[in-house]
């Protein structure tokens, strides 16, 4: 490498026209790009693509497999599979989508002021983080939703919370790093405020880092979510969530096993969607990966 | 290196306050009575005052931060309210399960992910690289408890390799080890994502880096190079991210076990939550945090043993 | 402005120190400290460009950081024009930061990657609220032609720019403030002979056009020889010697200063460089030598060197030295 | 006399095949898909007792050929276009990579110019000096341990013995290219590379290492091939000189004669753009512009676009001539040598 980087003098840095060359250049992003448009239109146009009301029942056409009429099948109580995936995508995306969005925009502040200023706030904002950090992540959501009720908005904010401490780490790490150039000291010697400084000079610079982490953080959210349903602590029934489905089908796992399988797929598509989209975000953004 | 390890807990314990008191916080500033909580709105006044007395809830708060606090340090998580049995003993019952299964997801992790990664970065863009890809994007994708189903309706439900139920409670090791195989592989899945990722990632770097271009000016043949010069280093991000995820690989033995239907700390804290046994969800809390914080210190000693730079800086 | 007599110096450093901690250490970590810079004085005259020559290590950087309060100095004094930088408010530091500017080393990180030029040089002057507008525009444009950059650089990004232009930018970014002072720490080490001599001699310009002057800290003596009419040799977060560059050059009385001197390379055959094999490195910061710093290395070594730290003392008019060999 | 001849032996340097022979190097780096040349038609001999000096600006080619004698240049990134290169009596551009490997470190040794990060930091020095001890004389680990402690004591490590198991950032930066020295030179290999070797260096520390490399050269008769930026290191340690600008020798000499009368318009704007320690401040004259990148190096003569005294033959490129009465000397400029 060095000797490449000693001949092509000036030396090619981080561009914005070349990460987007990079990222295009990639198909995983692309096709994963592709399939999170899809998913979330199919959770926007849900009253109007699925083919049944997904909370109807029909006692006759219980746990039927999959036909013309119920591609996914039918479940206990006679509902379409189908239908019922396409509803849930909308708790799903929404409930990961708020809880990552706070929790971005929480922990990188927090992160920034914490690797910014360093010093005692620093060592407190590091030391509760740690704390928060000593709980396994989705023990943390469990109980905390068992303990205020499994609500939409209980959900987010578990998520939400489980989500903070993990962007306090990115968002101060990369702020360290950001601190070492010159051009922060720069910024002090001019007079700048430290506020101009953090949101203005800092913040832009980390975007990169703390973009990547948030979509592959989404997924985790989603995750999370879907899992917390399946162990019964999800938004109550009857309301439609992938997790929700699969632990229903999970009850029928010898009889019926379509009814776990599709909403399986379901997390997976965004879960691989998302997992694409954050490689290759991450890709195109770090000036090191090799061509 | 045992004194080491004792004032490394020491650096550990203000740490292990502040996670004993948030446990402590969280189960005592819900919204709400618990005792509603824990026996419904149609319990009568004389049932729940003496559950409060059980609870100790009736005494000022700071006197059972105290109480629980020492409870805790002589190792007393308290009684369960349902069973009434002593929380540790349940706990102790179940544990080697659950650390058998982390273990073993730990070392399928390690066994296969870092030589995949090694494998992969030498061999940019080729077969094996595609195929790291793919195995650490199916395990960062799948929630465990999707890929558990999935495995389950395929090996158990379908080729009959495995049995669906896991008997653990078995005197024949090969029956126990069989019964280990798909939870294991389950959540080894997940360990060899992070493992190969970083192991590639790592590894492109390494390979790139001046000492290795020394290793080649010493006329060191490339397989000296790699393993020995580049893997080397490599390490220190492995053991980072081992014990960076080991949180996430209890959470998910929790819901392999689920799935399993195998005994754990799963089964436990699932029954802990249907039940509303908050006292049990407490001690359970408490002993995952723990977990967490000693592999912390356990990641820190690594370091010192992979990383010379640590030791002797 | 000051009601101070013009013979006063603008620049005024008075004991300066600095010690950082660090802590290190497996599997317990334990708090070092490191002094980097110990107790360090002197002055600098309006339109003089001083220097501060010495190895890795020495504490000329931390020099400029402390002075610019980028880093808050232990102990000592900093007075700028008869103003107190340590002790400056909030409001004075700002009035302060329009005098006194910096320039680095390395131009790559030295500027923002994410800010256009026009930017980078237009925010310190809004900030400021030295212009509005198109004003700010046209200030940019001056800059620009001032450091030698035409003005369509004010469009693009940091890293469209080699090495020598990112510098000149930098030194563009020091200058939008109007400052009497500039701290340049190695500005011009990362670059090549040739882009090297640009920007010396776009910096003598500046120096004599704006009547600015310069703290040019340096590990080469050809370049603050060049530069400087003034040097400091640091060594160990001391200054060891001290006087006028013809001087200190022509006739280096420390024995550090005449070993940095003779290990010089020079591009001609006749005058190879003191090529010594005696061993003997820079100690460690973290635990240096007591007595003189230089000691240990040192061929004039005596008793007392080892036990008592000489003073610097002046030997002849604007010339002083750290050393028992001459006092 | 420089300081690394001046102990050479009165033996004659002619009798003996030099130990390196490069001859037409043309070297090719790829940028953003394309080939270009970084190094045109390099030529030179090295001989035992002997160092030549391959000075440059960054970019001019002259870390690229050092690799490319080496055979170390990054797959996929660079590739030798044509030219060969004959190392101690072996053909390395003919030979298969494993020949190559057998030569690296055995025969030839090299040192790079960042100590801080050419060494592995998780191996013990000791290890990383007895490693090709182990692999190229097959040496057990034991016997090549003892070697690797005198191979430290060669190259004055203090308290050697003690050191052998420390680790790479127990060491400052001048123990560390001291360690690389005894890496470079464990298996007593006639051919030395040396690529910017002070230049991460303190002065002080640049002075004892080249004069380590001077004594060791004395003592093994090592051929060295020293890269560097630095004008006044090669005054004091070389015996020949190659400028190089733009991927082409543009003026080589013996070092005096260079010195004496620097001839091409770059040489001469170089020696004019450095400021000197040894001499009362006088005006610089910096070289206008910046050396082109690869893709846009002007056909012909590379330096035309800064030269002041350039003239329309210069879009043709100039050969590199001798000097009338200096056959050594030459320069590669239609003015200067026409």
């Amino acid at each position: 490498m060095s000797a490449a980087a000693a001949v092509a003098a000036p030396p090619v840095a981080i561009a914005a026209p070349s990460a987007w060359k990079r990222a295009t250049r990639s198909g995983g992003l692309a096709i994963g790009l592709v399939l999170v448009v899809a998913m979330a239109l199919i959770a926007l146009l849900a009253p109007w693509i699925s083919p049944y009301d997904p909370d109807a029942q029909d006692v006759i056409m219980k746990l039927e497999p999959p036909s013309a009429e119920h591609w996914f099948g039918t479940d206990a109580f006679g509902r379409d599979v189908l239908s019922r995936v396409i509803w849930g995508s909308r708790v799903s995306l929404f409930v990961g989508t708020v809880a990552t969005l706070a929790g971005v925009l929480i922990g990188t502040i927090i992160g920034i002021i914490s690797g910014y200023y360093g010093g005692i706030v620093d060592k407190l904002i590091t030391a509760a983080t740690d704390v928060l950090l000593s709980f396994p992540q989705l023990i943390m959501g469990l109980i905390l939703v068992a303990v205020l009720g499994p609500t939409l908005f209980n959900l987010i904010l578990a998520i939400t919370i489980t989500a903070v401490p993990a962007f306090i780490r990115v968002a101060r790490g990369s702020t360290l790093a950001m601190k070492e150039r010159d051009f922060i000291d720069a910024c002090r010697a001019l007079g700048f405020g430290d506020l101009r400084i953090m949101f203005l000079h800092v913040m832009p610079n980390i975007m990169d880092e703390v973009v990547v982490m948030g979509s592959l953080w989404l997924a985790a959210a989603i995750r999370t979510e879907s899992t917390l349903a399946f162990i019964g602590l999800g938004v109550p029934p009857p309301t439609a969530t992938w997790g929700g489905i699969i632990r229903e089908g999970f009850d029928n796992l010898l009889d019926a096993p379509w009814l776990s399988v599709f909403p399986s797929l379901a997390i997976l598509a965004v879960m691989i969607a998302l997992n694409l989209v954050g490689d290759g975000l991450r890709d195109a953004t770090d000036p090191r990966t090799p061509q | 290196m045992l004194r080491f390890i004792a004032k490394r807990l020491l650096l550990a314990l203000p740490t292990l306050w502040a996670v004993l008191t948030l446990v402590f916080l969280l189960v005592r500033v819900v919204p709400g009575d618990p005792t509603i909580i824990v026996l419904g709105d149609q319990a009568s006044p004389a049932a729940r005052e003496q559950l409060r007395q059980r609870l100790g809830l009736d005494k000022p708060l700071l006197v059972q931060y105290g109480e629980f606090m020492v409870q805790i340090a002589q190792g007393d998580l308290g009684r369960s309210l349902v069973t009434n049995r002593p929380i540790s003993a349940d706990v102790a019952a179940v544990l080697p399960y659950t650390i058998e299964l982390t273990l073993a997801a730990l070392f399928i992790g390690s066994l296969i992910g870092v030589p995949l990664g090694v494998v992969a970065a030498q061999r940019r863009d080729g077969f094996v690289d595609w195929l790291a890809r793919i195995v650490s994007l199916a395990g960062l994708s799948f929630p465990a408890f999707v890929s558990g189903i999935l495995l389950l309706i395929a090996f158990a439900v379908e080729l009959r390799w495995f049995p669906v139920i896991s008997t653990v409670n078995t005197s024949d090791p090969l029956e126990r080890l069989r019964a280990l195989a798909l939870p294991a592989i389950n959540l080894g899945l997940i360990m060899v994502a992070y493992v190969t990722r970083v192991t590639r990632s790592g590894m492109l770097k390494a390979l790139s880096e001046d000492y290795v271009r020394t290793a080649r000016a010493k006329g060191l043949p490339s397989r000296l190079v790699v393993w020995r010069h580049a893997l080397r280093n490599v390490l220190i991000p492995v053991v980072t991210v081992i014990g960076l995820y080991l949180g996430v690989l209890i959470g998910n033995a929790v819901l392999t076990e689920i799935v399993f239907n195998r005994p754990g700390l799963g089964k436990l804290i699932v029954s802990a939550l249907n039940q509303r046994d908050y006292a049990l969800l407490q001690g359970l809390m408490v002993v995952t945090a723990l977990a967490i914080v000693f592999a912390n210190i356990l990641t820190d000693l690594t370091y010192g043993l992979v990383d010379p730079r640590v030791k002797t800086a | 402005m000051s009601a101070r007599p013009a013979a006063a110096p603008l620049l005024v450093v008075r004991d300066l120190a600095k010690t950082f901690k660090a802590k290190r250490g497996w599997p317990v970590p334990k708090t070092v400290s490191v002094r980097a810079i110990d107790r360090v004085s002197f002055t600098v005259e309006r339109g003089e460009a001083l220097g501060i020559v010495g190895e890795s290590g020495c504490g000329k950087s931390t020099v400029a950081r402390a002075c610019l309060r980028l880093i808050a100095p232990d102990a000592g004094e900093v007075r700028f024009d008869g103003l107190d930088v340590v002790a400056a408010g909030p409001t004075e530091l700002r009035g302060l930061r329009r005098r006194l500017q910096i320039v680095f080393q390395d131009p790559a990180s030295a500027l923002d990657p994410r800010q256009r030029i026009a930017d980078a040089l237009g925010e310190p002057i809004r900030v400021h609220g030295i212009a509005k507008g198109r004003e700010v525009e046209r200030a940019v444009e001056r800059l620009l032609d001032e450091v030698g950059l035409p003005p369509s650089a004010a469009r693009r990004y940091p890293h469209e720019f080699s090495g020598g232009q990112r510098q000149r930018i930098g030194i563009a970014r020091a200058l939008a403030l109007g400052p009497d002072l500039i701290f340049a720490d190695e500005p011009v080490s990362a670059l090549d002979v040739s882009v090297q001599a640009q920007i010396l001699v776009l910096l003598d310009q500046l120096r004599l056009r704006r009547r600015l002057a310069f703290v040019f800290i340096s590990h080469d003596l050809g370049v603050v020889r060049h530069f400087c009419q003034r040097v400091l040799v640091m060594y160990l977060g001391r200054i060891v010697e001290e006087g006028p560059v013809p001087a200190i050059f022509e006739e280096p009385l420390h024995p550090y200063t005449r070993l940095l001197k003779a290990s010089s390379p020079v591009p001609d055959p006749e005058q190879a460089v003191a090529m010594n094999l005696q061993e003997g490195e820079p100690p460690s910061p973290v635990n240096p030598p007591p007595g003189c710093h230089f000691h240990p290395r040192c061929p004039f070594v005596m008793e007392r060197c080892r036990v008592t730290a000489p003073p610097l003392t002046e030997v002849a008019p604007g010339r002083r030295v750290a050393c028992h060999l001459f006092e | 006399m420089s300081a690394l001849a001046a102990v050479a032996v009165v033996e004659s340097p002619s009798s003996e095949p030099a130990a390196i022979a490069v001859d037409g190097l043309t070297t090719s780096i790829r940028i953003a898909g394309n080939w270009y040349d970084a190094v045109r038609d390099v030529s030179f001999t090295v001989s035992r007792r002997e160092t030549l000096a391959l000075v440059g600006e960054s970019g001019c080619g002259k870390s690229l050929t050092a690799l490319s004698v080496m055979g170390l240049l990054p797959a996929g990134v660079g590739r030798i276009s044509s030219g060969r290169i004959v190392v101690d009596g072996v053909d390395m551009t003919a030979a298969t990579e494993a020949g190559r490997q057998a030569m690296r470190g055995d025969r030839i040794g090299m040192i790079f110019q960042e100590p801080m990060t050419s060494l592995n930091p998780v191996l013990p020095v000791g290890f990383q000096i007895a490693e090709a001890l182990i692999e190229h004389r097959g040496m057990n680990r034991r016997a090549a341990q003892k070697r690797a402690l005198e191979l430290m004591e060669l190259v004055r490590i203090p308290a050697a013995g003690q050191r052998l198991d420390a680790y790479p950032h127990q060491f400052s930066g001048g123990m560390r290219q001291r360690v690389m020295i005894a890496i470079a030179l464990a298996c007593s290999p006639k051919v030395l590379i040396a690529d910017e070797p002070t230049t991460a260096l303190d002065v002080t520390i640049q002075a004892q290492v080249l004069a380590l490399l001077a004594d060791l050269q004395a003592r093994e008769g090592l051929a060295v091939l020293l890269i560097t930026h630095n004008l006044g290191v090669v005054a004091s340690v070389a015996d020949r000189v190659m400028v190089m600008y733009g991927g082409d020798v543009v003026e080589s000499g013996p070092v005096k004669a260079f010195f004496r009368r620097p001839t091409h318009p770059y040489s001469e704007a170089l020696l004019a753009a450095m400021p000197r320690v040894d001499r009362p401040s006088e005006a610089l004259a910096p070289i206008p512009g910046q050396v082109p990148t690869l893709p846009d190096m002007p056909s012909g003569c590379r330096y035309q676009s800064r030269c002041p005294l350039r003239i329309e033959k210069c879009a043709e490129r100039p050969p590199l001539n001798p000097l009338p009465g200096a056959p050594e000397h030459r320069v590669r400029c239609w003015v200067r040598a026409p």
